[in-house]
């Protein structure tokens, strides 16, 4: 839950399996499903695709890791939210202005479309080049699996 | 005043998955976490409003002059699936990082009927450019509130004993038809 | 499995409405009376049966990765087509039947199909599915639009049983849509428990 | 307006029906059966044999670690046996077992006398090492040692002692009566826990239903420095630490903290007594005062029993077991513990021996929670104790963890006052004991 | 026959091919089912105005005329014409205040300017509610609920409630007034041709 | 079994509250209201109450004895409860079959299919009646006059408006608010007396059954947003089914929040959307809605509005 | 024609960039999925009880899938049967694991076990054993308060109203696992089915002393070692006071059986023998 008590960190918690072990860091891969996966009949229907994501994510024993076995991946949820702010709140928001802002300037669909669709070229640009930053923001921790559960 | 009235139509009056039946698979298949509720909502809107921006200029500026109407479904459907295709594969390489959280914490998007059916109606509503995209920032915005809703509750139920039968699907359309039910009380609103 | 098999399959055991839960929003949207879902129903059910035979037999020559947007294609083309003909030849249930028609791109029974059953089989077969399932899918929302009119304005297929002013008007509505599915469902599990 | 915790509370009927009547000394019985597991923390370790002779006092287990206690002899006499005894739980555990001598013979360091001492020249080191030695743990129930309790963690510096002599709980007596008669003892006790300490601060809280108390209290203590006396308004569970301090000090100790976080070191009056008796008399515990009490109870009274008499001789000296008995319960009705058997024998936590009748003893059917919020409302700590169940029951401990159950403090205000008579405090036990064995594991 | 495999050439070529053959067989339909569409929405029109004007014997879809109102809103005049004289005429009008929106009427009005009949087009309403407007402003039997043989210019067409000569639909007021507010929008449209 | 001790974690005392206990007080809580209804509208609120109490509690018995077994609550007065309740926001006049419908979906659809008693989501009894009025808006928008001459003889007496549609379609000054505070106006049956209303709620917080958090915000909701939209807030709160419903709906336990923060969100927006709806929705009262929404909204609100910790005030105080 | 030209020429257009944006993507994201995966999962009961030891029937699929031999795989639910079509699926040989089922070692019935008081908390085993040893003498026992009931996703165990003891419904019980876990006694045993569904076991976990447990329970192990010694195989061990029959060695012979002093051993779906059953026998007490 997102904030059942704001004391406390919450974690969003993903399960993966190890797929390549480095000096400080731990690749792992994790199954993602599709909004359909909460479906039972998502054996009958293709929506329900998956995809692996392989992801870094930092160990500073990752030697007790090894290929193959299953992890836990912990990121806290307020990390979440940043993630979705970036990818999708932001861009959007900038396309709106953008809109406005040409309707405003030139009362002309056509160009207030495609400009709205073309700000996110510098949007993604300037992602790009904070690449880094955002390595650093996004860590991820691995746990053991219990060995039991 | 205009797009006021659209946002509240859309949210309120009619919204997509308690009125307009769109969305509902997402509705009845995702998680009772508030966050991921949130966090699609989000996503939705993004999705929509580029989706609805593109399949406009298509319609405007493609379809139209050509006399092309005919092919609005099948040309809009492939257009939104590249888009949403697209947006991945540029996330992943613009920000790997980012793209990796994103994994982590939200479902896949998958292109339902509501991103859809809101390119279409745009069209038969014949609205514009504005108009079509707050009509579809607000059409996601009522996903959004339909699915938080809907998440607290399933989180309240998942502490109760339901009836065997009811468990799963039944309940889950039902507390949506008795939401809906309430969410009637807005009719007139716009 | 014997054709018979493969088109009874649709029509109960794994109904795609009922059992399998396939394709929601058309069936809550298009049910507010019999006849709308049984011409939903049957306009699916064409699609599905027609992309069901094309795509098992374009199988073997779409590659891998781009099978689903093929599928989609061919898809969206049945289903423009039948917007035409009934636009042409059945004016009245394609104002009523609205946005879902062209949404019959996105029913997840029919895509479902192509991928899980006719990619895999032979395109005999693979019409017997995909007019079992488009039956299934039909009866469901015969029966469902059936239901919501009965309790709604006391007729079924236009045809009135008892006085409209004893219906309940909400099961014409949207919140009468998600009521009734819902008890319908909670009903077939309830005797699929029994059995 | 008088002073009172923050959140939450109940009032149970108080029934206080042996207020007011002297603490008996209760004799001796043929055999005592000495638990070796009295105290909160480790268990203690058997430091004489079978066929031993003790005399009272005789120190007959060692602390088996740090949180733990030694344990005296109550009687003179002869070690029967090393054997298990069933407790108060009906699970087996180890205790000494003592055929009891005709004639008293007390360890010669122990000073029997009535005198005062009032001085008490020993530093905080010292006062600290004679209570470890005494074998006192807190006689309010907690039984946690009480020299660990003095010894203030690095780092962190007491301010004010708090003297807990609410007695919340319904029916017992033992710690007022404690107070009426032995006021002065107590009251050097305190003095000596200050210097324990090093506070000049100490407060008694006393709640309002025992004026008698309070006056008398608030009369002597004005001969000993830095002692004040502070009434408080009743209301159940004044006497849990943090809520006590919460009521004097107008500070509420954080989750997961200790009271000394905000300079606060609680004792109850008995402790103090013990206290006074271990430091000035070298008396080490062993015996209390335990209140035997019930509404069919021919004669509620006050007893100094020695540790080890079984219950069933404080029974008989008050009236005998009532034939409606239901239930006996060891400690108040909200926080005691049900015996399965008046066999088991006192011990250094039993405050009290509650004989309730049949009908009451029952409880009523459970039914579904209606969500009134009741449960929430008298919380003190807080918490939400019909979601705590409902998680409990489902077993979803890190949605426990979240909820903070490891905060409650298992007063049972919620299943007092829940109208569907829900066991909540049964399942939130069991939540606190799962997720505290995971909160442990992850260390 | 081995599954293609996905390279980027079978992958292109393959798309291509299959929206090629898409697009050709859907503009084939398209091409085939345009005229029989054409046919069936121009048949709605005719038979919508054939059942509401009075006998005539043009072709009013020819000789439409488009109105504007004050506020801006265009309104489609269908003149009916008997013998090249006016004998009255099926006015396309609408309104936006209904319960849901839009309505559509077509209504259509004697020469002197009284209603002859009405259909309903397209709405929106409460099925068993507002949809009852069909039936139930034409329900001649009930002179307070009908508008047949009314002229907006000479009675007043509001609702009961508000002070009109109209028995509103049984709750479903706001129908009502909605359905009265085309009528008279179309009336107003027309009003300049009927006085030729 | 004499003699042998019972074993039971603590606590090993009740306070003797029950399910039953809360649920009769609200019923006493609810008869001035009643009894001014019968006075006003007379034989009809006696035979629609009767009929409503008696089909929740039947159905309440039929749905545990056939189809979901489980805790029997037939006798706890809840279902009864629902039943008054159900029937006080209905007008005395209305078909007693529409009454019986009411019931079943109440009870069938409102609370049983969640489980029964304590886990349902939305307030049974206005599912029953927006349910009702959405099924059957004629019947559920025909109110009688309070005080008609017949009233004692018959079920069918003269019909008028309810103050709120009189404001709605534009007869603001033909609302006296002194009728609409007696209980001298049409309505539905439980809704008109205002006094009464209250008498019920002085009673139930003496007796502790509910706390002042909901009833009370929801006055500030409804005052607020009536200043802000230019509406008498006097004659917003006097009038329609808002004192019924934030003293007697807008509590049920079951479906209002848990934390007093909760509650006072939880009222404070019930006002709010109430005068939304009343002020541009196209309902004239927006009541049940405001208070289903909320019910909706209640599981969000006790994730994120928990009661105040022990602890969490500032430290040093 | 011409209509049809454009159609196809912008439809061709858009279909060759989303054929290009598809290749980019299988390029970037390399999604492979053994297609046996889903195979394996359609077979499975989906359940999804987890009694694998796997989370849920596709993590079961994943490993079948992965691991070089189906050795120690094995479906609970599904049983051989599943197995079987798991490795036609996976062109394995299916290995045979023994069928497992759970066994509750308690007899303590309300006649062989005197109830001493009476328990009123909440009706869960973990409540009551947290609080205490239990209503009767024997703080090893049975509560009976059903905890692994709750707990069997197949409805297969029971409590027998009459003895209080949970019953394990043989043709139900899929040994998964559930109520082991559940049970808070640790009273509950996977065991070896048995030819025949045939097996032997100590129907006791009480560690006391023999004549404290003796007291307690009629029908209590009480470490007397008679078993052991008579077992002709070794299958017996006694640590604690408290036998343990190792159902690997264990070949039936219900030589135990005969010697146990108090009855403790049980013997499960063997023919009867010559006269009653050792439960009954003890009735008089
Ligand atoms: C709910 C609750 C009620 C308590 N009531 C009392 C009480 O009435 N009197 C008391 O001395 N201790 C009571 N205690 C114990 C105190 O929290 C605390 O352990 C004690 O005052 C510390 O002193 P001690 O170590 O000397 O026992 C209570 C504890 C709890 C959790
Ligand atoms: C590991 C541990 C360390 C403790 N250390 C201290 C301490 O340094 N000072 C103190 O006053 N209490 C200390 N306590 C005692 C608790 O705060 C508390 O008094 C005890 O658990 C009894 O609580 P109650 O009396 O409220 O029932 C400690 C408890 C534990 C478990
Ligand atoms: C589900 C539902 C649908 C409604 N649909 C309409 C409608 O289509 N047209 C209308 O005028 N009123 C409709 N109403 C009724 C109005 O909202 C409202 O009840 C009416 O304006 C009351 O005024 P009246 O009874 O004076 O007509 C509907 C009510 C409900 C419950
Ligand atoms: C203060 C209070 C208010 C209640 N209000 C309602 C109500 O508005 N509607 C209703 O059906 N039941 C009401 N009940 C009864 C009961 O809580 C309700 O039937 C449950 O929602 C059923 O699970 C109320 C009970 C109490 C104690
Ligand atoms: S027992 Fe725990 S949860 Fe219950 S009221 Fe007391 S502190 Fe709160
Ligand atoms: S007091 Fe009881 S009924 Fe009320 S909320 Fe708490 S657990 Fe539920
Ligand atoms: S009895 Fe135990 S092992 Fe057997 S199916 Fe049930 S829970 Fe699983
Ligand atoms: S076997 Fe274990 S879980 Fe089952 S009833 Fe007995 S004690 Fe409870
Ligand atoms: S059919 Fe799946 S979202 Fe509509």
């Amino acid at each position: 839950m997102l904030s059942i008590d704001y004391k406390m960190d919450n974690y969003i918690e993903h399960e993966g399996v190890v797929v390549a072990v480095n000096k400080e860091n731990v690749v792992v891969k994790i199954i993602q499903n599709s909004a359909c996966s909460g479906c039972h009949a998502k054996g009958a229907c293709s929506a329900a695709d998956r995809a692996d994501k392989e992801i870094e994510a930092i160990a500073m024993d990752s030697e007790k890791f090894h290929v193959g076995e299953k992890v836990l991946l912990r990121g806290s949820d307020h990390l979440g939210r940043q993630a979705v702010l970036i990818a999708f709140v932001l861009p959007f928001v900038l396309m709106l202005l953008m809109i406005l802002l040409l309707m405003f300037l030139f009362a002309n669909e056509g160009v207030a479309g495609l400009g709205a669709i073309f700000v996110l070229i510098p949007y993604y640009a300037i992602l790009y080049t904070r690449k880094d930053k955002l390595r650093k923001k996004f860590v991820f921790q691995v746990l053991k699996l219990d060995g039991n559960k | 005043m205009e797009y006021i009235m659209i946002f509240i139509a859309a949210v309120f009056v009619n919204n997509v998955i308690l009125s307009q039946f769109l969305g509902i698979c997402p509705f009845l298949g995702v998680s009772k976490k508030v966050d991921t509720a949130l966090g699609m909502g989000a996503a939705v809107a993004f999705v929509m409003t580029i989706a609805t921006i593109v399949t406009f200029l298509m319609q405007k500026y493609l379809l139209e002059p050509f006399g092309l109407t005919f092919m609005q479904t099948i040309t809009f459907i492939l257009v939104i699936a590249s888009l949403v295709q697209m947006v991945e594969i540029i996330l992943k390489k613009v920000s790997p990082p980012l793209y990796q959280a994103l994994g982590v914490f939200l479902p896949l998007i998958t292109t339902n009927c509501a991103i859809l059916g809101v390119a279409i109606i745009v069209h038969q509503k014949d609205l514009s450019l504005l108009n079509s995209v707050i009509y579809a920032i607000s059409t996601a915005i009522g996903f959004a509130l339909a699915m938080v809703l809907f998440a607290g509750i399933r989180e309240q139920l998942s502490l109760t004993k339901l009836p065997k039968a009811m468990e799963g699907t039944p309940i889950a359309l039902l507390t949506a038809g008795l939401l809906a039910l309430a969410f009637m009380g807005f009719a007139g609103i716009a | 499995m014997s054709k018979i098999k493969i088109l009874t399959n649709g029509l109960v055991k794994e109904n795609p409405v009922f059992v399998l839960l396939l394709g929601m929003c058309p069936t809550l949207g298009t049910t507010s009376s019999a006849i709308n879902g049984l011409g939903m129903g049957l306009a699916t059910a064409f699609v599905l049966m027609c992309s069901n035979f094309v795509v098992s037999l374009v199988k073997n020559i779409i590659p891998d990765k781009v099978r689903i947007p093929a599928f989609i294609v061919i898809i969206a083309t049945f289903v423009t087509i039948v917007q035409f003909c009934m636009q042409a030849y059945l004016p009245s249930l394609y104002d009523s039947l609205g946005l879902f028609i062209p949404l019959i791109v996105v029913n997840c029974v029919v895509l479902g199909r192509a991928e899980s059953f006719a990619a895999k089989n032979s395109p005999v077969d693979s019409i017997f599915d995909g007019l079992g399932m488009g039956l299934g899918f039909a009866l469901a929302l015969t029966i469902l639009g059936g239901v919501r009119e009965f309790l709604g304005t006391g007729r079924i297929f236009d045809i009135a049983i008892y006085p409209e002013s004893y219906g309940a008007l909400v099961f014409v509505l949207a919140p009468g849509a998600f009521i009734a599915l819902g008890y319908l469902i909670a009903v077939i599990n309830k005797l699929k428990a029994k059995n | 307006m008088l002073k009172t915790f923050r959140i939450g509370g109940v009032h149970p009927p108080e029934n206080k029906l042996s207020a007011g009547k002297r603490i008996e000394v209760i004799g001796l019985p043929k055999q005592v059966a000495i638990p070796l597991s009295q105290n909160l923390g480790a268990p203690s370790v058997a430091c004489v044999a079978k066929g031993d002779e003790v005399k009272v006092g005789t120190l007959i287990a060692k602390a088996g670690g740090f949180v733990s206690s030694n344990i005296h002899s109550s009687v003179a006499g002869k070690v029967a046996k090393i054997d298990e005894i069933l407790d108060a739980s009906g699970y087996r555990r180890p205790a000494v077992f003592i055929d009891v001598n005709e004639e008293e013979v007390w360890e010669e360091s122990i000073d029997r006398s009535e005198t005062l001492i009032k001085d008490c020249p020993l530093s905080s080191e010292e006062i600290i090492k004679k209570v470890a030695e005494a074998g006192i743990v807190g006689l309010g129930g907690a039984t946690f040692p009480t020299q660990v309790k003095l010894s203030p963690p690095p780092g962190s510096k007491a301010e004010m002692l708090l003297i807990n002599a609410v007695e919340c709980e319904p029916y017992l007596t033992s710690d007022h009566e404690l107070m009426m008669e032995k006021t002065e003892e107590i009251l050097v006790g305190i003095s000596i826990l200050m210097k324990a300490i090093k506070v000049d601060k100490a407060i008694i809280g006393i709640e309002n239903n025992k004026p008698d108390a309070i006056k008398l209290m608030t009369d002597r203590c004005r001969q000993y420095t830095g002692i004040s006396v502070q009434p408080l308004k009743v209301q159940y569970p004044q006497g849990g630490e943090k809520q006590l301090i919460d009521a004097v000090m107008g500070r509420q100790v954080p989750s997961g903290a200790l009271p000394i976080a905000v300079g606060a070191v609680v004792q109850n009056v008995g402790t103090a007594y013990a206290v006074y008796e271990a430091v000035q008399k070298n008396k080490p515990l062993i015996e209390r005062v335990v209140t035997v009490t019930g509404k069919s109870v021919v004669k509620p009274s006050n007893y100094l029993a020695r540790l080890g008499t079984p219950i069933s001789m404080l029974i008989d000296a008050a009236g005998g077991l009532p034939a409606d008995t239901g239930k006996v319960i060891s400690g108040g009705p909200m926080m005691g513990k049900a015996l399965t058997s008046i066999e088991v024998p006192v011990t250094k936590g039993c405050s009290g021996v509650l004989i309730m009748p049949t009908l009451e003893a029952q409880r009523q059917k459970m039914q579904n929670c209606i969500r009134c919020a009741k449960c929430v409302n008298v919380c003190p700590m807080g918490l939400e104790p019909y979601l705590l169940m409902s998680v409990g029951e489902r077993e979803i401990w890190d949605r426990s963890e979240k909820e903070r159950v490891m905060d409650c403090i298992e007063c049972g205000c919620c299943s007092f006052t829940c109208p569907s008579n829900r066991p909540l405090l049964d399942y939130i036990r069991i939540s606190k004991s799962k997720v505290g064995a995971i909160i442990r594991s992850r260390k | 026959m081995a599954k293609l495999e996905s390279s980027f050439k079978n992958m292109v070529l393959v798309l291509t091919a299959i929206t090629c053959i898409a697009a050709a067989a859907l503009a084939g339909v398209y091409e085939l089912t345009k005229e029989p569409i054409n046919q069936s929405n121009l048949a709605k029109q005719i038979n919508a105005i054939k059942a509401v004007c009075p006998p005539f014997d043009n072709d009013p879809m020819a000789d439409k005329i488009e109105s504007k109102l004050p506020d801006g809103s265009i309104i489609t005049i269908y003149p009916a014409k008997e013998g090249g004289k006016f004998v009255g005429a099926a006015v396309e009008t609408y309104t936006m205040k209904g319960f849901s929106g839009y309505i559509k009427l077509m209504v259509g009005f004697n020469a002197d300017g009284s209603i002859n009949n009405y259909a309903v087009l397209q709405h929106a309403e409460t099925p068993g509610l507002g949809s009852k407007m069909q039936e139930w402003f034409s329900n001649t039997d009930k002179p307070s609920q009908s508008i047949i043989g009314k002229n907006p210019g000479v009675n007043k067409l509001t609702v009961s409630k508000d002070g009109g000569e109209v028995d509103a639909i049984t709750a479903a007021t706001i129908s009502s007034r909605a359905f009265l507010d085309a009528v008279q929008r179309g009336y107003d449209a027309v009003k300049d041709q009927l006085k030729q | 079994m004499e003699n042998k001790l019972v074993v039971s974690p603590s606590p090993h005392v009740h306070g003797g509250d029950s399910i039953s206990k809360n649920m009769y007080g609200v019923l006493i809580a609810l008869i001035p209201a009643f009894i001014v209804s019968l006075y006003a509208f007379g034989l009809g609120a006696l035979i629609v109450t009767l009929t409503s109490v008696v089909a929740c509690m039947f159905f309440e018995f039929a749905i545990q004895k056939y189809l979901i077994k489980g805790n029997k609550t037939l006798c706890d007065g809840s279902a009864a409860l629902t039943g008054v309740l159900l029937a006080f926001n209905l007008p005395s006049n209305i078909p007693l079959w529409i009454v019986i419908i009411g019931a079943l979906v109440a009870i069938g659809v409102g609370k049983m299919s969640f489980g029964g008693l304590g886990n349902n989501i939305l307030n049974p009894a206005l599912v029953g009646r927006v349910f009702l009025l959405i099924s059957f808006p004629v019947q559920m928008t025909t109110w009688p006059i309070a005080d008609a001459a017949n009233r004692f003889t018959t079920m069918d007496v003269e019909t008028g408006a309810t103050p709120l549609s009189l404001i709605k379609f534009g007869a603001a000054d033909q609302v006296n608010v002194w009728d609409a505070i007696t209980g001298m106006i049409s309505g539905s049956m439980g809704e008109i007396s205002v006094i009464a209303l209250l008498l019920g709620l002085c009673y139930m917080l003496w007796k502790k059954i509910i706390t002042w958090h909901i009833p009370v915000s929801i006055f500030a909701g409804v005052v607020v947003l009536s200043l802000l939209t230019g509406l008498n807030p006097l004659v917003q709160l006097a009038t329609g089914g808002l004192m019924l419903g934030a003293i007697f709906m807008a509590t049920d336990y079951v479906t209002s929040p848990m934390s007093h923060k909760g509650m006072l969100i939880y009222g404070f927006m019930i006002g709010a959307i109430t005068i939304i709806i009343r002020k541009f929705g196209a309902y004239p009262e927006g009541v049940s809605f405001a208070i289903l929404l909320m019910n909706a909204a209640t599981p969000l609100i006790n994730t994120y509005c928990k009661p105040k910790r022990f602890g969490e005030v500032k430290k040093n105080g | 024609m011409n209509l049809i030209l454009i159609a196809v020429l912008l439809l061709g257009a858009v279909g060759a960039i989303g054929a290009v944006i598809l290749f980019l993507v299988a390029q970037k994201f390399k999604v492979y999925e053994d297609p046996r995966i889903g195979q394996v999962e359609e077979v499975l009961p989906a359940a999804n009880c987890g009694g694998c030891g796997f989370p849920g029937c596709k993590g079961f699929a994943e490993a079948c899938v992965k691991a070089d031999s189906l050795e120690g795989l094995l479906c609970p639910v599904g049983g051989a049967d599943v197995m079987g079509k798991v490795a036609t699926i996976l062109g394995r040989e299916a290995v045979a694991a023994a069928p497992m089922i759970a066994v509750v070692r308690c007899n303590g019935t309300c006649e062989n076990r005197p109830r001493l008081n009476n328990y009123d908390g909440a009706t869960s085993c973990a409540v009551a054993s947290a609080l205490y040893g239990g209503e009767t003498g024997c703080s090893f026992g049975c509560h009976g308060l059903g905890d692994c009931v709750k707990v069997c996703p197949f409805d297969a165990i029971h409590i027998n109203p009459e003895t209080q003891l949970p019953e394990v419904d043989e043709d139900k019980c899929t040994a998964c696992g559930a109520c082991v876990k559940a049970c808070p006694k640790l009273i509950i045993e996977l065991r070896k089915k048995g030819p025949k569904s045939r097996r032997v076991y100590v129907s006791c976990v009480n560690k006391d002393k023999g004549a404290i447990a003796k007291k307690a329970c009629n029908v209590s192990c009480i470490g007397c070692s008679k078993c052991m010694k008579a077992c002709p195989f070794e299958a017996i061990t006694i640590s604690n006071n408290l036998a343990y029959i190792d159902y690997n060695k264990c070949k039936l012979c219900r030589k135990c059986v005969d010697v146990c002093p108090t009855h403790a051993i049980q013997e499960l779906n063997f023919p009867p023998k010559k006269k009653e059953e050792p439960v009954v026998e003890t009735k008089e007490n």
